[in-house]
């Protein structure tokens, strides 16, 4: 159907489209709605790790007993999306494809190393979320592509985990930057959150380091992706400090719990 | 808002100027340019024709020079004002753009004080000075692909359907041409008000 | 155009909507319910809050025709002497009272789901909603107040 | 608590705390507001909007907009002014501003043309449409190019008829300065003090964001201009309506439905002018509804630049004050004037000064006008004293909360603008949130990431004077009553304690008084639901009509022979009236009449009057009616790695004279300072070249739940007024008074840092532990 419609725009949960459209700035006129197509609200899980639905709605994600036992990390940074009624109507696949870097899933998608299952005429491939955001709004999706799942491998055991989100203006406001950190099996992964024009990725491994060394290491790997836009939340230089302190705090946060477990 | 920016060029000051003063490639060098017109000694009117994400978009815009330096260092000075009637909004850049040499290469720096008033105004400045970025880096690419007919590094992102190099013969400088150049580099930020229309 | 049955207090309501219809508007002009209310038309206030079954919709993004059939609460839909709204009146928890129904309908949700909701369980739920009156403190009493009635220790 | 089955209690009365009384219909949103009424036909309108901020307009072309269909008409300023002439210029304190613009346009988003269509969306898409050449003009984007730039926003001032003072300034050209206010008193510049602060300050404009959006719906009938809108100022609107399409009073019909808040917003003149207009023009019913974005462009709070010192002399009295103050009015003056000299002359702070000197000036720029906003222009000069004396106090080594204490205004000072004091009890206000926050007990500061601190502050305003109110009351022979008057229930609860008020004069149950809702045919003038003066004065007018129902009742009574247990005339003191409860005023109207359903009518007016300023010192024996007097006490906690400021607890005190309902004046307290937080952390208005940058919901920032502090404690301060009812004051704007200076204090305590700019995000504090 893609195929055939002139200017579509995929219809997922449909809020950050009707936000445009209301601002007088998105004129598409041919809208695929998700909404009629069977099959993909399922959540379905196995000992590898989940499989979600385009048109699971965040909420789902945060609430689902079997997010929150398989990826806890995903189920976490999905609570952190604006407010629970945007929640319940927000898909995970339209906030994949939207492609803003402030989103909250995206950071723990990289950190989980999640992959996107695309659909088109052509077949269906799996992007990995790794390589999923291109640039500024823009993912690797092709225009007649849909998303169709997202993949997320289970949390090891014995890993350990935080998101971080930090909010410059009122509590609830869009983050300023936000990280979703998981350590696993002593690799340290990091993912960032509108700290450049797209979510960014990092990982290190810190086997024999100190919580100190970690911290350390990930400050390192961090600083090379920051890159952020400068807006009424605060200039880049701003943004980079908050990005050391949250990276540090979650680091340690994270640290912390696996040496208590 | 403020924006500035260099980039580099693979040709001297003295290739890349006159380059900047013919207006069949400078048309092809800003994204989405269609027309170039000159208007009376310093003023000029265009139309910039983009299409992203199967939106066309059209918008005016008018130029006027307010003064040249041709010596080691050139520089423009410019205002641009461009229009969007269907988006309610317009734009306004004070300009100034700088040449100068860099080894075998040419520095072009510009710094803009740009006014967006209307609808997209309240879009905010994050989305302008991103797109501001892109478009600059696809003028620099297609810049230095006209300056350069040998292959060159950095193949521009998302190039256009004029993005076909020419080979420009270099011609003598003329206050026509002049004014050219300024638009050229101002309005790659025009051209962000295409990339809004995606409304991402 | 469409033919949709929104239920909404219990009614049916048939009607038809274009493509483009906003239930918000749908609500407010062809069912009459006035409750829902348009305060920033981005889903940042909560004032156009609905229950779609059990779960909250921001109505003022969502289009009338992904409703087809369902079963939607509005405030005015609520007895007088519901739990939360005898618990937000009997609280204080209104000055102009213009926001208070999203919040009325967000705290069904909130106590639908944790019965006895901590105090962190409370900013949680309704930090999308705003109060330009700063009713917060009195909204916080009325829900506590309303899991109270709801389900005594 | 739920309420008592009771039909007549204390609870009732003056001094209860009953529930406001359509508390059920406003948790269940079935209270109808101007929005929801049902308007049968009508011409939706839209409007186009100025893509300039300031240049003259060279032709609006309009065909296009024309040949869509579903489009009745369109209209430009130049049909409107060709029209109304310049009746079209409106405004409480300059005719400045145009329905629609029609000579040039002064800022980003102004109105230049209106559409009337079958409906909103195709009204939407022809504005759209609408195209507009313009000659640019220089623009003037802040207070120092209007103050030294060439460029002016109006070439003329244009008084309106309504400030008699201000009729010099009529057609003065070459300024941007529309209004300066000067209060002089003894020579500060020859004071030789000891220390002296100063300091540049700063408070952004913001926005009063009501969540009901602003709407007005406007037809003619019967050669009348009849119009049902979101205002606060019915009466004011009626008049400017009047004089805009040349009719008498009793031409114009303006009624209102419950707010959904204001704040100031919906005040003067809003939609309302060009609603009337169109209407007027094309004898059709016309909806003006705005969106957000809108909203946002209509009104704003003034942004305002104070330059300001306070000196003490060597004994440590405070010797001079001084404050340059600049109101940042936008393009249009609205009532800018009138908050400058208000404000400005409460910029020295309630506090004994020898001398002082201040210059307050209201200054065209191109920006969305600015207009009231609760505090009227005080918030932003309160932010400025209360920083400089909290410096002053940390330079002698002083405690700030016992300095303050020792230099505060007392019963019968004078203060600096020549007014006594009374019924203003600072010091009690001040103890009170000093012994909330527990003053005494140091904060442990930390050493680490997290600092503590505390701060307090205090507020001092006027209530609007003179101001006028007028009540007719409705005695029905069940004895419940219909009180007629036009004060707007936005939220503050008025309507419930007018109906305390009356219930309490003739000992019935309030639940039976009804308050009509202001409607011009029917509600007597009122001056203006605004400025935290209804409970005074209004008040007073409400308690004078009761009073007077209670006089006819008992002469009534008296006349009656079958009850002969009845006394002669009563008291007037309106207390001792064991003599009337319900049945009893049944039984004497019935008596009366001789009928059941009979009604007894009685009116009523209050008038506050004042001394105008003496043009030379700006002093005024008696400036206002009543004085409001707060102080906000605060502890925090700064994250010094990421600027975030926690608030631990919050107190916030107001002297309300006496209380007539406890439960709606601690909502009052706690809502303002609510508001006042966001004002002091996040909450202002961003505007880049006269573009707002952040007119949404998305981006414009107010508090949520969150925000809130840890504890939040209401106090209120009892010293009752000679001449209020019951003693009372208002106490809307109180709570705001003192917020964002307080918490500024506490964090100069937390970190060492003084902030003067407005507001004091993370950034700016990280910033400035930076560059320490």
């Amino acid at each position: 159907m893609m195929s055939t419609v002139d200017n579509p725009m995929v219809y997922g949960g449909g809020t950050a489209i009707q936000i445009l459209i209301k601002q007088g700035i998105l004129f598409a006129d041919n809208f695929v709605d998700l909404a009629g197509i069977p099959g993909l609200t399922e959540i379905t899980a196995d000992a590898a790790g989940l499989r979600a639905g385009p048109m699971v709605t965040a909420r789902g994600m945060e609430t689902d007993d079997r997010v929150r036992r398989v990826a806890p990390l995903a189920s976490t940074a999905y609570r952190h999306v604006a407010n629970p009624r945007v929640r319940n109507t927000a898909s995970i696949g339209g906030n994949l494809a939207h492609g803003d870097y402030r989103l909250d899933p995206p950071p723990a998608l990289l950190a989980l190393d999640a992959t996107v299952e695309a659909t088109s005429v052509r077949g269906t491939r799996s992007l990995p979320v790794r390589q999923f955001f291109v640039d500024f709004q823009q993912t690797a999706l092709a225009p007649d592509e849909l998303v169709t799942a997202v993949r997320i491998p289970a949390q090891p055991t014995g890993s350990a985990y935080r998101f971080v989100k930090y909010s410059s203006l009122s509590a609830n406001d869009w983050p300023c930057a936000s990280v979703a950190v998981l350590i696993a099996g002593r690799e340290v992964h990091i993912g960032l959150g509108a700290l450049a024009p797209v979510p960014r990725y990092a990982s290190f491994d810190a086997t024999g380091m100190t919580d100190q060394a970690a911290v350390d290491a990930a400050l390192e790997v961090i600083a090379p992706l920051l890159d952020p836009i400068p807006d009424v939340r605060g200039s880049v230089r701003y943004k980079r400090r908050l990005a050391q302190v949250i990276v540090e705090d979650a680091v340690r946060g994270a640290w912390k719990d696996l040496d208590n477990a | 808002m403020k924006l500035a920016s260099e980039f580099s060029v693979p040709a001297s000051p003295t290739e890349v100027f006159p380059l900047f003063f013919d207006p069949d490639a400078m048309r092809r060098c800003i994204p989405g340019c269609e027309e170039l017109e000159r208007l009376d000694e310093s003023t000029y009117r265009g139309r910039l024709v983009n299409e992203v994400a199967h939106v066309r978009f059209s918008a005016g815009f008018s130029a006027a020079i307010e003064s040249v330096t041709d010596s080691d260092v050139k520089a423009v000075k410019a205002v641009l004002k461009g229009e969007d009637r269907k988006l309610g909004s317009s734009i306004k850049i004070d300009a100034q753009l700088r040449i100068r040499p860099d080894g075998d290469s040419s520095l072009v720096d510009y710094e803009m004080d740009m006014a967006l008033w209307g609808k997209l105004g309240r879009l905010g400045e994050p989305i302008i000075r991103r797109r501001s970025q892109e478009v600059e880096r696809e003028f620099a690419a297609l810049l230095a692909a006209a300056c350069a007919p040998q292959p060159v590094t950095g193949e521009p992102e998302r190039s256009t359907g004029t993005a076909a190099v020419p080979t420009v013969a270099p011609s003598p400088p003329s206050r026509t041409a002049r004014t050219v150049a300024v638009v050229a580099a101002v309005l790659a930020v025009i051209a962000v008000l295409a990339g809004m229309r995606r409304g991402r | 155009m469409n033919e949709i049955t929104l239920i909404v207090n219990g009614t049916p309501h048939r009607t038809r909507v274009s493509d483009s219809a906003l239930l918000l508007d749908v609500l407010r002009e062809q069912a009459g319910c006035t409750s829902v209310r348009e305060g920033c038309g981005v889903g940042a206030c909560g004032a156009c809050t609905v229950l779609v079954g059990e779960t909250s919709v921001s109505s003022c993004l969502a289009l009338a025709t992904r409703y087809d059939g369902a079963n939607i609460t509005t405030a005015e839909g609520l007895d007088e002497n519901d739990d939360v709204v005898s618990a937000f009146a009997d609280c204080g928890a209104a000055q102009c009272g213009y926001c208070i129904p999203g919040f009325v309908l967000m705290t069904r949700e909130l106590l639908a789901e944790h019965p006895r909701p901590t105090s962190e369980q409370i900013t949680e739920h309704l930090e999308g909603n705003i109060c330009r009156c700063g009713t917060y403190p009195e909204i916080r009493t009325a829900v506590s107040t309303a899991a109270e009635r709801r389900s005594p220790r | 608590m739920p309420e008592t089955p009771e039909k007549t209690s204390r609870q009732d009365w003056v001094g209860g705390r009953r529930a406001r009384y359509d508390a059920l219909g406003r948790v269940r949103g079935v209270v109808g507001h101007v929005g929801d009424q049902p308007v049968g036909t009508c011409a939706h309108v839209a409007v186009h909007r100025s893509t300039q901020p300031h240049a003259a307009i060279r032709a609006v072309h309009t065909e296009e907009a024309l040949a869509i269909d579903g489009v009745y008409a369109v209209v430009t300023g130049a049909d409107l002014h060709k029209r109304f002439g310049e009746a079209l210029l409106t405004g409480p304190a300059f005719a400045d501003q145009p329905a629609l613009a029609y000579d040039k346009v002064r800022f980003v988003g102004e109105p230049v043309a209106a559409v009337l269509a079958a409906d909103l969306a195709t009204a939407r898409e022809a504005a759209d449409a609408v195209y507009v050449e313009y000659d640019e003009l220089d623009p003037v984007y802040d207070l120092d190019t209007a103050l030294n730039g060439e460029s002016y926003v109006h070439d003329e001032l244009r008084p309106s008829a309504v400030f008699g003072d201000l009729r010099h300034l009529d057609g003065v050209r070459d300024t941007n300065i529309n209004y300066e206010y000067r209060l002089r008193h003894g020579n500060p510049n020859k004071v030789s003090g000891a220390r002296t602060v100063r300091g540049e300050f700063w408070a952004p404009p913001t926005h009063h964001v009501p969540i009901e959006l602003p709407c007005t719906v406007a037809w003619v009938e019967g050669g009348r201009l009849e119009m049902l809108t979101t205002t606060q100022t019915p009466s004011y609107v009626r008049q400017t309506i009047a004089d805009l399409l040349d009719l008498p009073l009793s031409r114009v019909r303006v009624t209102t439905r419950p707010l959904g808040g204001s704040f100031g917003a919906k005040m003067y003149d809003r939609l309302e002018p060009l609603a009337a207009a169109l209407a007027w023009q094309f004898q059709r019913k016309v909806r003006l509804a705005a969106s957000r974005e809108e909203a946002f462009l209509l009104t704003t709070r003034h942004g305002a630049a104070i330059t300001s010192t306070l000196t003490a002399d060597a004994g440590g009295q405070l010797s001079a004050a001084t404050a340059d103050v600049a109101y940042d009015t936008g393009a249009y003056a609205d009532v800018g004037p009138r908050i400058t000299a208000k404000s400005g002359m409460v910029a020295p702070g309630p506090y004994r000064i020898g001398s002082v000197d201040v210059r307050s000036r209201c200054v065209y720029t191109n920006k969305p006008s600015a207009g009231p906003f609760r505090g009227f222009g005080v918030p932003q000069v309160t932010w400025s004293h209360e920083s400089l004396i909290d410096e002053l106090a940390h330079e002698l080594g002083e405690d700030p909360y016992a300095f303050r204490r020792e230099h505060l205004l007392r019963e019968g000072d004078l203060a600096p603008m020549g007014t006594r004091m009374h019924s203003a009890d600072f010091v009690g206000c001040l103890d009170a949130v000093a012994e909330s926050i527990s003053w005494d007990t140091q904060p442990d500061r930390g050493t680490g990431r997290i600092r503590r601190g505390r701060g307090v502050a205090v507020g001092v305003k006027a209530v609007l004077t003179p101001t006028i109110a007028n009540a007719v009351l409705q005695l029905n022979q069940d004895a419940s009553a219909t009180l007629m008057i036009s004060t707007v229930d936005m939220g503050q609860g008025s309507d419930t304690i007018m109906a305390q008020i009356v219930a309490d004069v003739l000992r019935v149950d309030s639940r039976r008084v009804h308050v009509v809702r202001a409607d011009t045919d029917v509600t007597p003038y009122d001056t203006i639901t605004a400025g935290s003066r209804s409970t005074y004065h209004t008040g007073n007018a409400v308690r004078a009509v009761a009073e007077s129902m209670r006089v006819r009742l008992l002469a009534l009574a008296a006349e009656q022979p079958e009850q002969p247990e009845q006394h002669g005339q009563p008291e007037r003191s309106g207390v001792d009236t064991g003599e009337l409860d319900e049945e009893r005023i049944a039984e004497i109207v019935h008596a009366h009449f001789g009928a059941r359903g009979a009604t007894l009518t009685t009116e009523a007016n209050f008038t506050s009057s004042w001394s105008p300023y003496d043009k030379e010192t700006g002093r005024s024996e008696k400036v206002t009616e009543h004085w409001f007097a707060g102080a906000v006490g605060v502890r925090l906690a700064v994250d010094t790695a990421t600027g975030r400021v926690h608030l631990e607890h919050l107190a916030v005190a107001g002297d309300v004279g006496r209380a007539i309902n406890p439960a709606l004046v601690e909502q009052q307290l706690t809502g303002a300072a609510i508001m006042g937080i966001g004002h002091a952390l996040f909450d202002q208005l961003v505007l880049d070249q006269g573009q707002l940058v952040n007119g949404t919901l998305l981006d414009y920032q107010l508090p949520s739940i969150r925000d809130l502090p840890d504890e939040l404690t209401p106090i209120i301060v009892e010293s009752p007024h000679d001449d209020g009812p019951f003693g009372a004051k208002g106490v809307g704007e109180t709570g705001i008074l003192a917020v964002a200076p307080a918490i500024g204090n506490a964090i100069r305590d937390a970190i060492g840092l003084r902030f003067t700019r407005l507001p004091m995000t993370p950034e700016a504090i990280v910033t400035a532990l930076e560059s320490r």
